[in-house]
């Protein structure tokens, strides 16, 4: 028996009925939820295990809309083998913030920590937020779309980057 | 009886040297573990009097006591502390220790050569067989009562070091 | 850990250079003695920004760039993108071409598992000597590898709506003769590596998993399997056709190094098995449909896994009706796998940190992308 | 010059007051302890001179009595040094002016 | 029967060189003066045997063995570019560590760093000082040479500490700490099981027990298996041989106390850890393996021959369980030592002290020796086995082989697996 792919509607029908008030809208695909009750509503999800039962955050990551950012949360049931996507529209560019999901599910950790390093969106309430895989005072968000060049346009190297503009000298210079 | 020959002439003043400059070292090393280093190679050369004044196996067993087991004690120990304590420092008693220390060297020296000790010119060196006879039948009480010791010391070693979490764990069950 | 002499707590650092962290990987460890008090990962020394370099090429270019991520299994991570992209697409793929997918997957599995049953057996401090029984194996499976894509390591061979080429026409007698060779290789390690106690003593209890944190800690592959739960994509959701081939899924008993090693054993010959049918059952006609260069697949976003040998390898691909996905995220498994490496490590030894690396099998291409 | 007995109990003299030395004015438990050796040392080098060039009624004698010596001081270092790990464990310190816990 | 070239105690025996270095020594003692005969005894006796024994079995054996017999291991070919078959790899790879830099990092201690591989080295030749090579071919016949073994092999430890240490390198004191600690424990029941040995043969010369064992034609091995089990993994132990190589485990803490060594300081290090495998090898096949005798075969070939066969054949052992083994954690190694080896040992020393009685007291011949002997192997047989059941050996409470299931259903709890 296949997997169950739940649509976004069947989703937020099932969360409404546990948390009221949680789901913000739901389309097709995915379910979104309301950043200020993800917490509760996650955890609810996570011990009904009679309902959906989705105990497994299987995939965490974050997608820029330019307008906003969507942080998607696939979860995955064991029991009753059926998989569901939640999303939270994340506002602002300057310092997006949501709460994060690592008291509900451990596996969560190092994927936000990575939404963090790449995206710049914050998760309120992780253990240890830090830029995991690229080091600290990196300037900026790289996989934001706004991130063409290196804020300041600045040149390859280990603290520059390469930027749209053109390098005029070789970055190595030979030693005479 | 002396020891004849330059063999044992000539080792008798390289073991001293090597002895009395290494003890020398144990007591000016700034650094612990040079000083313990210094201790082993102090070791080494008493075995080496040892193997001089014909007692083989008391060499031997200088060797694997000492060096094997008494000084890799001392290594670990030190490990065991951390880099601060490590440090091989003399207290305020250093000079009166010293002074001491001279005074009793003169008088020893004094004694040793004023004496007229009264040497043997018969000596047979006694075999490992009749050391063994010697601690299981003459020695036999002292021999048992060095085990025992022994066992107590390290009974008493492990009580020392055992930590509060063990004890605990061994209340519990 | 039995020690009970104290000393001052002081911080190693395993990494990132060292002989068993498997690439420029390090793990920050304070140690009191031998226990270890905490650990702390720090990773990215290998990070090239694939996700930010994909949304730049189109759908087919971007192939190679999963080839190097999981630089061990190029043919799984391969056929998840493609998969998700089909899925994003609407491709539907011939049956010739899923069957070569799968004898290709789990090829692939097999000669990854070969490489984590050797590396492991290495961390343990078995030197050397499984690691080169499995690396003369692996090099067999390599070499059906370069027959058909031209490439051992980074096979670039899965295409959006089928295989790059067809089967070569000696691929499927080597492959016979290679899958009847291949499980006395198997019983090999088995019982050189499982019938040894000193092994035994290493593994077994070693960095324990407990169900609950499996699952909470977004585990998958060998390390959830080990823990007890049977859960396996290509049971679960089958993809190219998997629904077809007779093959059980192996679980541990308490989530142990030596549990996850075992499962990793079982799986390949689980893989012998299913690899034996799809040769038996390969079916005729085209290799792959006709895909657009310039793929334009409609707006939407979709998510699709595959069963990597290390574990759900997802690819999450969002599509704006462009030339090149608008975004595309991989869900590495051996860089999830790796948030439970604390709970693995802490209270345990130096010796004992080493065998739980050993035990989640990472890959450090994977990890930092 | 041919060692005889007298040079044999120099050495032993000097060697026992250079651990004296060690012993008396050493701060660390450790060193302290490595001064006790080095006494013991020149002990046992004493006994077996003695035991070598003098007349004795039991001439195993001399030897039986440096295993003993040997004895003890292996187990007085298994238990000092304990002393001394045990210490630093509950005071953080092996320095011997600091080990005071009868006074004050 | 005397074949005319093989006279015993004349030159040109060759069975046994040291009438040869004899015979020469007789002709130097009358011209040379007093004293100087006995330094160049010795010093033939050190040349002799690093000639014949060590620098071939080291070289040659010891190296290429080592790489080539574990590379059949691990079915790969070993070295065979250099020389024929690869046998000049040894010195290419002297000559490649000779012309590297011996690096000394900045924070080290540098004089102890310097000292540390001439006081992991030196003992090393002067532990073949006593081995017995032939019935005259021993360097020097001390009576104590058993426990003079024991004493030099207990030096090489300092020379490890003082390597890790001085390095200053968190590994490389890892590798300090683990190795004296190791030394520490594994010194204990070696020596017990080495007393069993002492006991029966009722001497402390390896030479005289090469004797006891050609006299009642029986070989150590045979009488004392345990003892034989225990020194083998003792020795293990000590050397640092898988499952013991803790000390520098190198996928734990990259090389232990050799992690900063290089070039030939290194090349020291590991050239000496051959050493002295070998010579633990030809101690074993001394005290266990009837050293040079052979049950009569040693009147026509070469007794340093057996010797050096015997040897080899031991160290084969050695390489057997490098190339095979995992390695054991540094607690489970303790508690072996403590809690299973030590037992042993006793239990071993107690047969043999009673085996000995009897055969004292009734004044029993030699022959007694064939009786003890399968009694011995039976209650070596018994001992182990009753002693790991009693230490919580359980090899049926582990199941080898996974659970098996048909469908991906999530957590299925291990009902009665006994774990």
């Amino acid at each position: 028996m296949p997997t169950r792919w739940l649509t976004g509607h069947e989703t937020a029908e099932a969360i409404e009925d546990l948390v009221p008030g949680s789901v913000a809208r739901s389309t097709g695909v995915a379910c979104y939820l309301k950043p200020e009750m993800l917490v509760e509503a996650c955890h609810a999800l996570r011990d009904d295990s009679d309902g959906l039962d989705l105990v497994h955050l299987t995939n965490l990551c974050a997608v820029d809309y330019w307008s906003h950012f969507e942080v998607v949360y696939h979860l995955q049931s064991f029991y009753k083998n059926q998989f569901a996507t939640l999303k939270v529209d994340v506002q602002g560019r300057d310092k997006p913030a949501i709460p994060s999901v690592v008291p509900v599910w451990h596996g969560a950790w190092m994927q936000e920590c990575e939404a963090y390093d790449l995206f710049g969106i914050v998760f309120e309430g992780h253990p240890n937020l830090h830029r995991i895989l690229l080091w600290d005072g990196y300037p900026g968000w790289p996989l934001r779309k706004d991130f063409l060049s290196m804020p300041g346009g600045l040149q390859p190297g280990l603290n520059e980057f390469a930027g749209t503009a053109r390098r005029e000298a070789p970055p190595v210079r030979l030693v005479e | 009886m002396a020891l004849e020959g330059f063999g044992p002439a000539f080792a008798f003043w390289l073991l001293s040297a090597i002895t009395l400059i290494s003890a020398g070292g144990v007591m000016m090393a700034r650094n612990l573990l040079h000083a313990v280093l210094f201790l082993i190679v102090t070791f080494i050369g008493v075995a080496g009097f040892f193997i001089l004044l014909s007692a083989e196996f008391i060499a031997m067993a200088q060797v694997v006591i000492y060096v094997g087991a008494v000084a890799v004690l001392i290594l670990f120990a030190i490990l065991l502390t951390p880099r601060s304590a490590r440090d091989n420092s003399e207290t305020v008693w250093g000079a009166p220790a010293a002074l001491l220390s001279i005074a009793l060297a003169a008088v020893l020296i004094f004694v040793i050569h004023d004496t007229a000790w009264s040497e043997t010119n018969s000596f047979q060196a006694p075999s490992v067989e009749d050391l063994g006879r010697a601690l299981l039948s003459t020695w036999v009480l002292p021999f048992q009562l060095a085990s025992v010791l022994l066992t107590a010391a390290l009974i008493g070693a492990i009580m020392l070091v055992r930590s509060p979490e063990e004890e605990a764990e061994d209340a519990l069950s | 850990m039995t020690s009970a002499i104290k000393s001052e707590p002081f911080i190693l650092n395993i990494g990132p250079q060292h002989p068993s962290t498997h690439g420029v990987f390090r793990v920050k460890v304070t140690v009191d003695g031998e226990r270890i008090l905490d650990a702390e990962m720090v990773m990215g020394y290998l990070h090239r920004s694939m996700e930010k370099l994909a949304e730049e090429r189109t759908y087919t270019q971007n192939i190679p760039f999963t080839d190097r991520t999981d630089y061990l299994s190029s043919m799984s991570n391969n056929l998840g993108y493609c998969l998700a992209v089909e899925k994003l697409a609407g491709i539907d793929v011939p049956d010739r071409g899923q069957a070569i997918r799968v004898i290709m997957a789990e090829l692939q599995r097999l000669a990854s598992h070969c490489m984590a049953v050797g590396a492991f057996a290495n961390d343990t401090g078995a030197w050397q000597t499984p690691v080169m029984w499995a690396f003369r194996e692996r090099e067999k499976i390599l070499d059906l590898f370069e027959m058909t894509a031209g490439a051992r390591l980074t096979c670039n061979y899965m295409r959006i709506g089928g295989v790059a080429f067809d089967l070569p026409k000696d691929f499927v007698p080597m492959a016979r003769d290679l899958m009847k060779t291949f499980p006395a290789f198997i019983d090999d390690i088995d019982g050189m590596l499982t019938e040894n106690e000193i092994f035994l003593v290493r593994t077994r209890g070693v960095a324990v998993i407990s169900p609950e944190l499996a699952v909470n800690g977004s585990l998958a592959g060998p390390m959830l399997r080990g823990s007890g739960i049977a859960w396996d994509i290509r049971k679960a959701d089958p993809y190219c056709g998997y629904e077809k081939y007779d093959f059980d899924i192996p679980i541990g008993y308490q989530g142990d190094s030596f549990d996850r090693f075992i499962v990793r054993l079982e799986e390949m010959r689980q893989s012998v098995r299913i690899v034996q049918q799809a040769l038996d059952a390969l079916p005729g006609g085209p290799h792959s449909t006709q895909v657009p260069l310039a793929l334009r697949p409609p707006a939407g976003e979709a998510y699709a896994r595959v069963e990597g040998p290390r574990g759900e390898l997802g690819y999450y691909v969002v599509s704006d009706e462009g030339p090149s996905p608008y975004r595309f995220h991989i869900r590495p498994p051996s860089f999830i796998n790796l948030s439970v490496l604390k709970e693995m490590t802490v209270g345990g030894s130096v010796a004992d940190a080493i065998v739980a690396l050993g035990s989640v099998d990472i890959v450090v291409g994977e990890i930092d992308r | 010059m041919t060692p005889g007995l007298d040079h044999f109990l120099t050495v032993g003299a000097l060697l026992f007051c250079l651990g004296l030395i060690v012993a008396l004015s050493k701060r660390n438990a450790i060193g302290v302890l490595m001064g006790i050796e080095l006494m013991l040392n020149a002990v046992n080098v004493t006994l077996l001179a003695f035991h070598r060039f003098t007349e004795s009624a039991n001439p195993v004698a001399g030897q039986t009595f440096v295993v003993f010596v040997i004895t003890v001081a292996a187990a007085e270092a298994a238990v000092a040094l304990a002393l001394a790990v045990s210490f630093y464990r509950n005071r953080e310190t092996v320095d011997v002016d600091r080990i005071n816990l009868l006074r004050s | 029967m005397n074949l005319p070239f093989l006279v015993s105690d004349k030159w040109y025996d060759i069975r046994d060189l040291g009438n040869l270095s004899g015979a020469i020594l007789d002709q130097l003692d009358k011209v040379l003066p007093y004293g100087l005969v006995y330094v160049i005894a010795i010093l033939i006796g050190f040349i002799a045997s690093f000639l014949i024994f060590v620098l071939p079995t080291q070289l040659f054996l010891g190296v290429l063995g080592e790489r080539k017999i574990i590379g059949r291991i691990q079915s790969r070919y070993g070295p065979n570019r250099v020389g024929p078959f690869g046998t000049l790899q040894p010195i290419a790879d002297a000559l490649k560590l000779i012309q590297k830099e011996a690096l000394i990092p900045t924070a080290a201690d540098r004089w102890v760093m310097l000292i540390a591989p001439i006081v992991f080295v030196a003992p090393a030749v002067l532990l073949f000082a006593v081995l017995p090579f032939g019935p005259n071919m021993v360097i020097a016949d001390v009576p104590v040479s058993l426990i003079y073994f024991l004493a030099v092999s207990s030096l090489p430890v300092l020379g490890a500490f003082m390597a890790g240490w001085s390095a200053n390198n968190k590994y490389s004191l890892y590798g300090a700490m683990r190795i004296v600690a190791m030394a520490i424990s594994y010194e204990v029941p070696l020596v017990m099981s080495l007393l069993g040995v002492a006991l029966l043969s009722s001497t402390l010369s390896l030479q005289g027990m090469v004797f006891w064992q050609k006299d009642v034609h029986l070989w150590m091995i045979f009488l004392q298996p345990i003892a034989f089990a225990v020194y083998f993994i003792c020795v293990s132990a000590e050397l640092n041989r898988t499952p013991a190589d803790i000390a520098e485990a190198e996928s734990e803490i990259v090389a232990g106390y050799l992690t900063e060594y290089s070039g030939m300081q290194w090349g020291l290090f590991y050239g000496m850890d051959i050493g002295y495998a070998l010579a633990a090898a030809a101690f074993a096949s001394t005290v266990f393996l009837g050293g040079w005798s052979m049950w009569g075969l040693e009147e026509y070939v070469p007794s340093w021959l057996i010797f050096a066969v015997k040897t080899q054949l031991f160290y084969l052992l050695f390489l057997w369980t490098r190339g095979t083994l995992p390695r054991l954690r540094i607690d489970q190694l303790m508690a072996f030592a403590w809690k299973f080896l030590l037992p042993l040992a006793l239990l071993n020393l107690l047969i043999v002290a009673t085996e000995k009685v009897i055969w004292t007291q009734e004044e029993l011949g030699d022959g007694i020796v064939f009786l003890f002997a399968p009694i011995n192997i039976v209650a070596a047989a018994v001992l182990v086995y009753a002693w790991a059941k009693v230490n919580g050996y359980r090899p049926e409470n582990t199941p080898k082989k996974p659970r098996m299931v048909k469908d991906a259903t999530g957590y299925i709890p291990a009902s009665g697996g006994g774990r």
